[in-house]
């Protein structure tokens, strides 16, 4: 304990926090900056050097202040300088590093690090090199603003900026059509989420007067319960959005067009947990809304259920993974809106090691596949990458959650929680899921790397990945294998100022047989895989791919053909609609009727200047008639009416 | 047996007829020359006149205000002054036309200045009287001599716009001789300060011959003042007649309409005869609507600056509905600032006008010539379109604080409706300004005109003229304030 | 420095006037040296502007029509400053983005700058014959801009234009005169000083018919629903310099407009019609930004952008309190900076290919790879992306006005969706994907002047995003000030209920 | 009585032969029922004790105008017969209703009792001295006025018919020819 | 019955006879026929001028009415002039050939 007082005396004294904290934030930009003034030139290996040691600084620095706060330093608050003050509304560029936020800048820097390294390699043939690292840095620094900020305008700050930057990542072939497609298709979709957000922040000025977290917090009991609630849902639809939950979940599939360590990234392990972590941080307004709470659990488990069968039987290899992302952001949701949120952040630091592990796999079996997608395509490959095939195996058991990888830990913690607050649906959900977890897991792990090479078939040579990406990815490893051991460590950091979720007294007795069940039914559901796949490559018949179910599940439900029939076209016609027919047809057409009546009114009127002088002369005469005419009425209108009124009766 | 009678020679204060009988002298000077030396050159007649002219004005400004002389016939008061001052600057502008660079069929006529003189001391008379015969003298004196000044252009077109005025202007000489039988039946006198008194005194009984009378006066001055549906002949004569007088009839005949409109027609409206406001705001409603939308459809300049100065009439004679102290110094304000703009633009056209040469088988200025002005001759281009913004009502060009007082006058009488449609129809007049701005700036020119052709007839006067006009319209601003109160002084000295 | 405001003014026209004296080869440094002039002078001005004192400052007054209590009377406060700054600002960027080769140069270099004076006019008058004065005089460089240099419809744009706005004007002149009528009849003298009819108090019915009057006027001007129909047709044919001024300027003189007449004239009336303009508002937001989805021409696509943007303002403006107008007000400045630049975008692209139909595009970003950049950034601006200057005013307008109403709110807070789909669709099918049209495939990317204009407003996009407090600290004092007045004049219930009680000057620091 | 017989013949007569005027298709008869008819009038003058206007009456338009008009018609040769328009038949009600209108109006009572005469007949004195009286001290300037205004139309009337005239219209015409 | 002839009776035979003018002026295709309605117009006002000047016993109406007689002459002399011209180069006066202006 000594030798730990001393560290923190030495990190206080060696260098000011708040300069961590600033390195930590402005790193990744400098680099962004500096890989982006090259941007448009050619490839130089050096700007991915560069550009991956100031991630690695930024990941020491986070480290550090990790180290600070473990040594029960106090929380770093810094206020950068004011940023928007108007009336009454007054928003710095203020930033925090507190447990929770030093875990996410922990985990986002330990993966963005390893990830920029890993596309040295991955992107050596792309003559965009330079620019994928510009943006996979700016990425970055949007990802720790978001973390980082001590207000919910900073948090949207980030929150937008990691959308930016994953519009120009998945659209970073902006060559093929499909993938700008999906990077508008994320961006708005997330921007529909965001309205939400912003919803929820106007809601929180209006009635904090801030938006300050600690400012809004001391304050969340003064406020009416509805109003509360109100804020949690508009935030959580924020959140459902970055996250992809039903029913905007449709982009992170299609998200799938960028670059894989982008996947692995972004789409695995950062930028889609930041709604876990918006839920994580308004815990103490989510907290009093326990109904909201249940509503987002119970979304959460069915999202996790819901991805999960998709990824059953989709060919992809990156979409099956997106799909399972899906589902474990599910789980994280579910411990989140049950209350457990220490829990849920567990299960993200977690998942975010297992599941950009498996991406970055998938990337070597891509870029060894020649970009070739189709896992029915692959097969045998563990002959010529086994170092890849490894590293798989090891991040598909963390994600099954078998004993003792780091996904079984949090997992089963999440499904404890679900059994405690005797929400048995949710439980059994999540178990069922489990089961399918595993299954689909090794269902690719078998089809890519067992069996016979249907490789061959296609013509390609695969090729095992360069050393030093294999070696990246190896920290990762060790810690999808060993991070589940630190949980009670965990535990007692982020509880510093998270809730402390309590367990029921009687649910230690059956602890044991919870465990065993969610075991028992995810090596069920690899055993199904393995064996199936042993003895019949391809799993599904033909007779089982013309079944009702089959096609659901191959065709996402239907859902992306119903959004485009239901919101995309009616939208597009509706504009046309609203062009070519309202704005010219109705309101321009109105006013130059306007016109138009005025100048006919001219033409038609125009013959009474005929030019003849007899003409002139009657329309005088008729002018003095008229003249006449209204004299007589003005002066005997009485007797007039009189006689009027004789004539009627 | 009568008395003789016996007058001494103060009373008769000849200095009040003196303006006239200066105008009149010098067109009997220029005959006088004429018959002992003619073919002599135009121009020692021009200087003539401007010189009898300015004598004229001079002693106009020396006059005493409300005084009255010989035998009360005339009558100088505030308006009397005023419109004065507005007819004989106006004529020296419009005189100083005739140093045209071509040689013009009318200038070849000593007479043809003579005659101007002469209707200027007619309209002279008209203004500065308030005996019905008397104006009506001077009246007649001053058209007849504008017909034959028309026709003496000498073009088939000027001849028919004389027939067609003349005629018009016979029936309404009826009219005002009608009008005038009526108010002297009721009255026993031709003097509108009796009329009004003993009017006064019968209690505008019986009320409908008092409304037929000015129903016939309207439709006297409605034919002058081409109010519709009286206005048409306007069109047809400033077609045919040249450039510098259908200017010169655009605005001298009218002012002085304007001041005998306002002698007979502000006592009857104050006298609550409610039937005149009525119909005179249906009159200039009906006005100003239809000559602007004819006025669209033009395919001539100098047609469509007939139609828009009908239309500007409508937006006066609005102010002589309003009858407010205000509303009449507004109608001096207004004609004032519309006078120079005016000028400025019938001097460009007539800067424009060739002999001989036709854009068009039957107008003389079609908006086609003006096509792509700008490139060919930039300067003239740009006067022209300051002289048609300034018409439109742009600010700050003169026009505009002629509209601005008028409109205002009318909310402050609390005719809110009627400033709306006033302002609702300087919008569509701006429509057929812009036309020609936008045939010069905005369109290529159509032939292969040089830039020489605008400005063939233009003399150095012709210039001068223009460049005062353009120099008041630009900096109008400034000149508002002492016109404003020298026309509220005048107007409230008059008491309207 | 007494008459800095006057030299404001009247110095781009006297050099205007000079400028036919000047070589036609050597014309346009000539104009920008004089607008750079301009820019440094009103800089000037705000080094020498005391935002924390409360009220008009630099004011001069003079008579011009004593008898009829026309004034010259100038002066600015925050909220004008930078209006006139961005006049100054963006004269400059329009002249410099004018290539040397286009027709008659000389014409419109001019023009532009009597078209600067009757800008910088529009922003400082504080009398409203003036302020109209200045108001009609703009239409006539831009009709001559638009109607000289724009495309071949130009001059049936040119002529909607004017007419449209003048027809609005005039109307609100008479509005004016009523003004100036009840004026005279609570004090017996005539007067058009906004800063005198600021203290008259008036009764709901006719706060609501004069209401009416200058509504019309300045709607049309901004342009609002439905009276937006000119704005297409006039971006769609103009120059790009005069597109770029006219999104970057003259709209602005509608919405400040309201800020400047409507609001603390008639605090009553502003809240009877604040509904209904409200609703108009989101039609504006909602409607035009999926009109401008359909576009196929890029400049008016961004012309569209531009009404659904003006419908944020507004409703910022209407939100009737210090977050809300100030914000508008930021939004203003950003508008114009950004669609400025948008428009000198499009007018990259016109000056290559002649046209500015989305489909003849494609793939632009891998053959102007730093166009496409500038782009981005700019359209990621409109989108209205933290961080840059879009968002700020945005979500001050959105948060001031989601205080009023929620349903509202929320459908106005719309616009972050809606902007996103057509900008982003934009991007798309310009600079995305292959090059399939080979026309493109051979495209320069920016040169040095296009640099030169993009370059600065690039900056400021980002700048103004990240510190916006230089310009929202003046402003906010301002704001503050006229909501103070609007609360104090209000005379019914409702308008002192939702127009805030706020503390200026002295008493706010106690 | 002797009045009313006198007023209602000259009435009658005057009205018969205006009408004459406006409605017969020949032109002599036109002129000469205009003729007729200004005399009568004269008579209606007389009756009315206006002397001096009845001579003048008579002189000035049945002895100039109406020769003049004799000149001009022979000039004009419009002795043959006139082509009208067909419309008519609107036009005579349009006119018979203003008239109707008219009359109606015209039969309001508009003597007054407050008017005092300015310019009193004089009992005993010639019309002819009462006028010239008035005309040569209060009407001095109109009259002089309306001297300017016969010169006008006489230099009008001789400008107009002058050969001058005619050369320079031809002359124009022979410019635009050859142009 | 009172037979005394009235102001009105010379008033009523006024107004008949300025319309009769007045008719005339409008149906008359002839200019020098429609030139007489403009006499007989001017004609019938001189009656009534006179015979109000009779009943007050006031000389005024008389001279207005010698004043109108100035006027028609001099009309006559202009008017007569401008046919003449017109009749000169188009050999008619007939109403209907000035039309070459309208619009």
């Amino acid at each position: 304990m000594n030798f730990d007082i001393n560290l923190n005396i030495n990190i206080s004294n060696f260098i000011d926090t708040s300069t961590l904290l600033y390195i930590a934030l402005f790193s990744p930009i400098v680099g962004s900056l500096i890989a982006g003034i090259y941007g448009a030139s050619p490839k130089r290996i050096g700007i991915g050097i560069i550009v991956s040691s100031l991630i690695f600084l930024s990941f020491l620095a986070s480290a550090g202040l990790f180290l600070h706060l473990y040594f029960g330093g106090s929380i770093v608050n810094v206020r950068m300088m004011d940023w928007i003050s108007a009336g009454d509304l007054s928003v710095p560029f203020g930033f925090v590093a507190d447990q929770v936020s030093v875990t996410m800048m922990l985990v986002v820097t330990l993966v963005s690090t390893i990830v920029h390294i890993y596309s040295i390699g991955y992107m050596e043939k792309d003559k965009g090199f330079n620019r994928f690292f510009s943006y996979l840095s700016a990425f970055v620094f949007s990802m720790m603003f978001l973390v980082m900020s001590d207000n919910f305008l900073g948090l949207f700050i980030g929150w937008e900026g990691v959308g930016l930057c994953s519009w120009l990542l998945i659209g970073f072939w902006y060559e093929r059509e499909s993938a700008t497609w999906a990077a508008n298709e994320a961006f708005i979709m997330n921007r529909i989420a965001d309205l939400g957000m912003l919803i929820g922040i106007f809601l929180i000025y209006w009635h904090f007067g801030t938006l300050q977290y600690d400012e809004v917090f001391a304050k969340v009991n003064s406020i009416p319960v509805d109003i509360i609630s109100m804020i949690a849902i508009f935030l959580f639809i924020g959140a459902m959005g970055k996250s992809a939950q039903f029913p905007l979940h449709t982009w992170l599939a299609d998200a799938m067009e960028g670059p894989t360590p982008v996947s692995a990234l972004i789409h695995a392990a950062t930028m889609v947990t930041a709604g876990v972590y918006l839920v994580i941080r308004a815990n103490e307004i989510f907290a009093l809304v326990p109904e909201v709470g249940y509503f987002i659990a119970s979304l959460g488990a069915f999202v996790a259920l819901f991805a999960a069968t998709m990824a059953l039987v989709n060919r992809d290899i990156k979409r099956v993974i997106a799909y399972s992302t899906l589902s474990q952001l599910g789980y994280m949701f579910v411990a989140g809106g049950l209350g457990a949120y220490w829990i849920a952040l567990f299960h993200l630091v977690t998942h975010a090691f297992f599941k950009a592990l498996l991406f970055l796999g998938a990337g070597n079996v891509m870029h060894a596949m020649e970009d070739e997608l189709n896992i029915m395509k692959m097969g045998g490959l563990r002959k010529v990458m086994l170092g890849t095939a490894l590293l798989m195996l090891i991040a598909s058991v963390a994600l099954s959650g078998i004993y003792p990888f780091a996904g079984f830990f949090s997992k089963d913690k999440i499904l404890e929680v679900a059994f405690d607050t005797h929400n048995y649906i949710l439980w059994g959900t999540l178990w069922l899921t489990a089961g399918l977890t595993a299954f689909y897991s090794f269902r690719i792990v078998m089809l890519v790397f067992f069996g016979s090479a249907r490789y061959k078939d296609f013509g390609i040579h695969p090729h095992e990945a360069h050393g030093f990406m294999l070696w990246a990815m190896t920290p990762l490893a060790v810690l999808a294998i060993v991070a589940g051991l630190f949980e009670h460590q965990f535990i007692d950091f982020v509880t510093k100022i998270l809730p402390v979720y309590n367990f029921s007294e009687g649910i230690h007795e059956i602890i044991g047989q919870l465990v065993m069940v969610t075991t028992a039914i995810a090596v069920t559901g690899i055993t199904i895989a393995v064996l199936s796949n042993m003895f019949k490559e391809g799993l599904f018949t033909n007779t089982f791919k013309s079944n009702f179910i089959y096609k659901l599940l191959d065709n996402q439900y239907y859902i992306p053909k119903i959004y485009d029939e239901v919101f995309s076209k009616p939208y597009r016609e509706l504009s046309e609609l609203f062009w070519k027919s309202v704005d010219l047809k109705i309101v321009d057409a109105t006013v130059d009727g306007i016109a138009n009546c005025i100048l006919s009114t001219g033409e038609n009127t125009r013959g009474m200047q005929s030019g003849n002088l007899s003409i002139m002369l009657r329309l005088m005469v008729i002018g003095i008639t008229v003249l006449l005419i209204s004299a007589i009425l003005y002066s005997y209108a009485d007797s007039i009416l009189t006689l009027l009124q004789g004539v009627l009766n | 047996m009568i008395e003789p009678v016996s007058v001494s020679f103060e009373s008769l204060k000849i200095a009040t007829l003196m303006p006239m009988l200066l105008a009149i002298s010098g067109g009997l000077l220029i005959l006088l020359i004429d018959l002992l030396k003619s073919h002599l050159d135009k121009s020692i007649y021009i200087v003539l006149s401007v010189m009898f002219i300015l004598m004229d004005l001079g002693s106009v400004l020396s006059l005493e205000l409300n005084s009255r002389g010989f035998f009360d016939v005339i009558f100088i008061d505030g308006i009397a002054m005023l419109s004065q001052i507005v007819i004989l600057v106006a004529s020296m502008l419009f005189i100083a036309f005739a140093f045209a660079s071509n040689r013009f069929h009318e200038y070849q006529y000593p007479e043809f200045f003579a005659l101007f003189l002469f209707m200027t001391a007619g309209f002279q008379f008209m203004v500065a009287s308030d005996n019905l015969i008397t104006i009506f003298v001077g009246l007649e004196t001053a058209s007849l001599s504008l017909y034959t000044m028309i026709v003496l252009h000498n073009k088939d077109k000027s001849f028919e716009a004389a027939i067609k005025y003349f005629t018009m202007g016979a029936v309404a000489a009826g009219f005002y001789a009608f009008g005038s039988m009526i108010l002297y039946g009721l009255t026993g006198s031709v003097e509108l300060y009796k009329i009004f008194e003993v009017l006064e005194a019968r209690n505008f009984e019986p009320m409908i011959l008092v409304i037929v009378s000015s129903l016939f006066f309207i439709g006297a001055f409605g034919f002058k003042l081409a109010v519709v549906p009286f206005h048409t002949w306007g069109p047809d004569v400033y077609e045919g007649s040249s450039a510098a007088l259908a200017g010169y009839i655009s605005i001298v005949p009218k002012i002085a309409s304007f001041v005998v409109v306002m002698r007979i027609f502000e006592q009857l409206i104050h006298s609550g005869v409610d039937w005149i406001q009525g119909v005179l705001y249906a009159v200039v409603v009906i006005t100003m609507t239809m000559a602007n939308i004819w006025a669209l459809i033009q395919n001539d300049v100098k047609r469509m600056l007939a139609y828009s100065s009908i239309s500007h009439t409508g937006f006066v004679m609005s102010a002589i509905m309003i009858g407010t102290t205000q509303s009449n110094s507004g109608i001096f304000l207004y004609w004032i600032m519309f006078a120079f703009a005016n000028l400025g633009a019938f001097a460009m056209l007539w800067a424009s006008r060739k002999r001989g040469i036709r854009y068009h088988e039957r107008y003389d200025h079609p908006f086609e010539k003006f096509a792509g002005m700008v490139k060919l001759m930039p300067l003239g281009a740009v006067m022209m379109g300051l002289f048609m913004l300034t018409l439109a009502g742009i600010p700050p060009f003169s026009v505009f604080w002629g509209k601005l007082y008028l409109i205002s006058s009318a909310i402050n009488a609390n005719y809110t409706g009627l400033a709306i449609i006033m302002a609702l129809n300087s919008a569509i007049a701006v429509f057929y300004y812009l036309k020609l701005v936008i045939f010069m700036f905005l369109k290529d020119p159509v032939s292969s005109l040089d830039g020489s052709a605008y400005m063939t007839n233009a003399s150095i006067s012709l210039k001068v003229v223009l460049g005062i006009s353009a120099f008041f319209t630009v900096v109008s601003i400034f000149f508002v304030n002492p016109i404003l109160e020298m026309a509220s002084y005048f107007v409230a000295m008059s008491g309207f | 420095m007494n008459h800095i405001l006057t030299i404001l003014i009247f110095f781009p026209a006297l050099a205007g006037l000079m400028g036919f004296l000047v070589d036609k080869k050597s014309i346009k440094p000539y104009v920008v040296s004089i607008t750079l002039i301009e820019l440094f002078i009103s800089l000037y001005l705000w080094y020498g502007f005391n935002s924390a004192e409360i009220g008009m400052q630099f004011v001069e007054q003079a008579n011009l029509i004593e008898a009829f209590g026309v004034q010259y009377l100038i002066g600015i406060d925050g909220i004008s400053l930078f209006l006139v700054i961005l006049s100054t600002f963006m004269t400059l960027i329009g002249v410099v983005s004018i290539s040397d080769d286009t027709e008659d140069l000389r014409e419109l270099l001019l023009t532009i700058l009597f078209l600067e004076m009757t800008m910088v006019g529009v922003f400082v008058v504080l009398d409203a014959i003036l302020f109209y004065l200045f108001w009609e005089l703009s239409l006539v460089p831009m009709l001559y801009i638009i109607g000289a240099w724009g495309g071949n419809k130009r001059v049936y744009a040119s002529i909607k234009f004017f007419l449209y706005t003048f027809t609005g004007s005039i109307i609100m002149l008479v509005g004016m005169l009523y003004m100036a009528y009840l004026y005279y009849q609570a004090s017996g003298t005539w007067s058009f000083s906004l800063l005198e009819w600021y203290r008259l108090q008036l009764p709901l019915d006719y706060q609501i018919w004069l209401f009416v009057a200058f509504f019309l006027g300045l709607a049309i001007k901004v342009p609002m629903f439905p009276f937006h129909t000119w704005l297409p047709y006039a971006h769609g044919q103009a120059p790009t310099v005069g597109s770029v001024i006219l999104a970057a300027v003259l709209l602005k003189m509608g919405t400040y407009g309201f800020i400047r007449l409507s609001l603390p004239l008639y605090p009553d009336a502003t809240v009877y019609f604040l509904t209904p303009i409200a609703i108009l508002s989101l039609i504006m937001i909602i409607y035009t930004a999926m009109v401008a989805y359909a576009q196929k021409d890029l400049k008016q696509l961004v012309a569209y952008s531009s009404i659904s943007h003006m419908g944020v303002i507004i409703l910022g403006i209407f939100a009737l309190n210090p977050e809300g107008i100030t914000g508008s007000i930021f939004l203003m400045i950003s508008h114009g900076i950004v669609s400025g630049a948008l428009f000198l975008l499009v007018g990259v692209i016109y000056d290559r290919r002649h046209t500015k139909m989305i489909d003849e595009f494609g793939g632009l970003a891998s053959v102007m790879p730093r166009y496409a950049l500038i782009f981005g950034i700019m359209a990621m601006a409109s989108v209205g992306l933290p961080l840059t200057i879009g968002f700020v005013g945005e979500f001050l307008s959105l948060v001031g006005f989601y205080k009023y109403s929620h349903i509202m709110g929320i459908i106005a807070t719309g616009t972050v969706v809606v902007g996103a789909i057509y900008m982003l669709s934009a991007y798309k099918r310009t600079f995305f994907g292959k090059v399939v049209n080979s026309e493109n495939s051979k495209l320069s990317d920016l040169n040095l002047r296009e640099y030169l204009t993009l370059i600065p407003l690039t900056i400021l996009v980002i700048v103004l995003g990240i510190y916006p407090k230089p310009i929202l600290k003046p402003v906010d004092e301002s704001v503050k000030a006229i909501i103070s007045l609007m609360h104090q004049k209000a005379v019914t219930e409702e308008a002192k209920k939702i127009i805030p009680n706020i503390k200026i000057g002295e008493e706010a620091r106690k | 009585m002797f009045e009313m017989i006198a007023f209602y013949t000259f009435a009658f007569l005057i009205i018969a032969s205006f009408i004459v005027v406006v409605t017969s298709n020949n032109a002599l008869y036109s002129m000469s029922a205009l003729a007729s008819g200004m005399i009568l009038i004269s008579g209606l003058f007389f009756l009315l004790n206006a002397d001096f206007l009845g001579v003048v009456q008579l002189i000035v338009y049945t002895g100039a105008v109406i020769a003049l008009y004799a000149f001009a018609m022979i000039f004009f040769d419009t002795t043959k017969n006139l082509i009208e328009v067909n419309s008519k038949k609107i036009i005579f009600l349009l006119i018979s209703f203003s008239t109707i209108l008219l009359v109606f109006i015209m039969t309001a009572p508009i003597k007054s009792e407050a008017v005092t005469a300015l310019h009193p007949i004089h009992q005993g004195v010639g019309n002819t001295q009462d006028i010239g009286i008035v005309l040569f001290t209060k009407y001095l300037v109109p009259f002089e006025l309306a001297a300017v205004m016969l010169l006008v139309a006489m230099i009008g009337g001789i400008l107009m018919a002058g050969k001058k005239m005619d050369m320079l219209v031809a002359n124009e015409e022979i410019q635009e020819a050859t142009k | 019955m009172n037979l005394s002839i009235s102001l009105e009776h010379y008033l009523l035979l006024s107004s008949i006879l300025f319309f009769i003018g007045l008719y005339g002026v409008i149906v008359r295709k002839n200019l020098l026929m429609l030139f007489f309605a403009t006499e007989i117009m001017l004609n019938a006002v001189n009656i009534g001028l006179v015979a109000i000047s009779n009943y007050y016993g006031d000389l005024t109406g008389q001279m207005f009415a010698f004043f109108i007689i100035a006027i028609a002459a001099s009309e006559v002399a202009i008017g007569l002039g401008l046919l003449v011209i017109w009749f000169k180069r188009h050999n008619t006066v007939d109403l209907d050939s000035l039309q070459s202006m309208k619009g």
